[in-house]
């Protein structure tokens, strides 16, 4: 997982898997965020192939954490494998989605 | 085509997550008709991966000192997955489907198995053992040469 | 950390070459040393790779209806292949150095592993099994949490 | 393997892994190109990560068949690990070998 700080935004980019090995360290990592005043988070899955459901339910508790503190998350360039999943769970719907990087960052101001 | 089989035995160590889902993709990509059909691929190693990840976290509950075996076995016509546990047993269809209008309440990876394979089997033996079986039936596995 | 081993089963064909080469190399890169060290990775990989091709192609001379079974066993301080046949035998002691001003010749793959592991040992029991240990010293191993 | 025609020059590029799986085919198709009298032969190893003894055989192979036709082989883009392996095995001094692509193409001319 990579960190970075762009024009007020937190963006988390995940790595090749987000799956039940590091579906804690993802929930923590963004706890730790909101608890500090990161409240705008940007998850960019560019480089993520393949979710599975404790990526699914880490991503879940995310969005809840930062809503709960006032703040947003959003996800960026989800994978073909990532996008199904996201549909067949209905989460398409939970998360505000973008294919493009550059309007994800936008879309926060 | 031969039937191909590999047997693998490891302890319940998330180490072997990732090893494991990698090399299942794996054998299936050299073969007919996963080869050329990347969502295919993607729906098995997912289901694989729910599989076991059940296993480490539920019937071991993070335990690292089980035992686990897979065997993944191939027919012409049909793929099998089967996963032996000596922890926990559980009652697959005592298991409600997900709510999916309360997102991130977990029960996904169970649902996204039988949404999956063509049979599932679950039984505990005598020994304590637990056996779950998944069969996808699939037709032309042959292996590609190209 | 506490030992990590992997006991896997697969019949001699080739298709299983590359998963087989992933999943030791998937498994090694979770723990220290190796996380954080590629050419170790790419050595052990090839050597892993070399020891197998050779059960296929020499012990069993490319039938695929052989047995292999491949124990990779982790300690603190040591990394052990071990790779059982019911194929043709040898003598490795026999095999002379490559003859590195004859490229083409062959005899690389006993020459690397030599290179690499600090002890090899090949043995042939009475049932006709085969057994070749390759132990590699590294100090520090354990699993990387980062 | 991905076979192109470039400035008369015909461009092998091999793929993750140059192994015991696909030694053969490779010694196949350059005798296969020497045979209808592509004479250079460019293997571009660029998205090779791992050669094994078996690819490094399957290579001294071809450059032999092309020699023995009045052709040439050159490599294009070594990896660390094949650097590595070529050297151990003092190839690097049978093959003529380029970390870049374009000089490596100029070079048959
Ligand atoms: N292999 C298993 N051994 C024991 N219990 C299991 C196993 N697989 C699933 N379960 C039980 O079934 C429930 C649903 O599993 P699943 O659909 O994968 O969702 P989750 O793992 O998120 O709870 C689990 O919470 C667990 O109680
Ligand atoms: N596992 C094995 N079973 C039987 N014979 C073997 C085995 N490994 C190596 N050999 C013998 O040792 C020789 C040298 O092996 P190696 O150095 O790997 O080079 P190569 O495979 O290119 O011949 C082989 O040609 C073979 O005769």
């Amino acid at each position: 997982m990579n960190i970075e700080e762009r024009q007020g935004i937190t963006i988390l980019a995940t790595e090749e898997k987000l799956d039940a090995v590091v579906a804690t360290k993802l929930k923590d990592t963004v706890k730790k965020l909101a608890e500090d005043g990161n409240l705008k988070i940007l998850i960019d899955m560019g480089n993520t192939r393949f979710i599975d459901s404790a990526g699914c339910g880490a991503l879940v508790a995310s969005l809840r954490v930062l809503l709960k503190n006032k703040g947003d998350m959003k996800i960026a360039r989800p994978s073909p494998q990532v996008q199904t999943l996201f549909e067949l769970t209905r989460l398409h719907r939970v998360f505000e989605i973008f294919d493009d990087f550059d309007v994800a960052v936008r879309s926060f101001s | 085509m031969k039937n191909i089989s590999a047997i693998i035995q490891v302890s319940s160590n998330i180490v072997f997550i990732r090893p494991l889902d990698l090399f299942v993709r794996q054998v299936l990509k050299q073969l007919k008709p996963f080869s050329k059909n990347e969502q295919l691929l993607d729906s098995l190693e997912l289901i694989f991966n729910e599989a076991l990840v059940n296993i480490l976290e539920h019937a071991y509950q993070s335990n690292e000192n089980g035992k686990v075996q897979i065997t993944i076995h191939l027919e012409p016509e049909q793929l099998e997955f089967r996963f032996e546990d000596w922890g926990r047993s559980f009652d697959p269809d005592s298991i409600p489907l997900p709510n999916l209008d309360e997102p991130g309440d977990g029960g996904l990876g169970l649902w996204f198995i039988r949404q999956t394979v063509d049979e599932m089997h679950y039984t505990t033996e005598p020994s304590g053992k637990n056996v779950l079986r998944l069969v996808k039936r699939i037709s032309g596995i042959e292996e590609d040469k190209d």
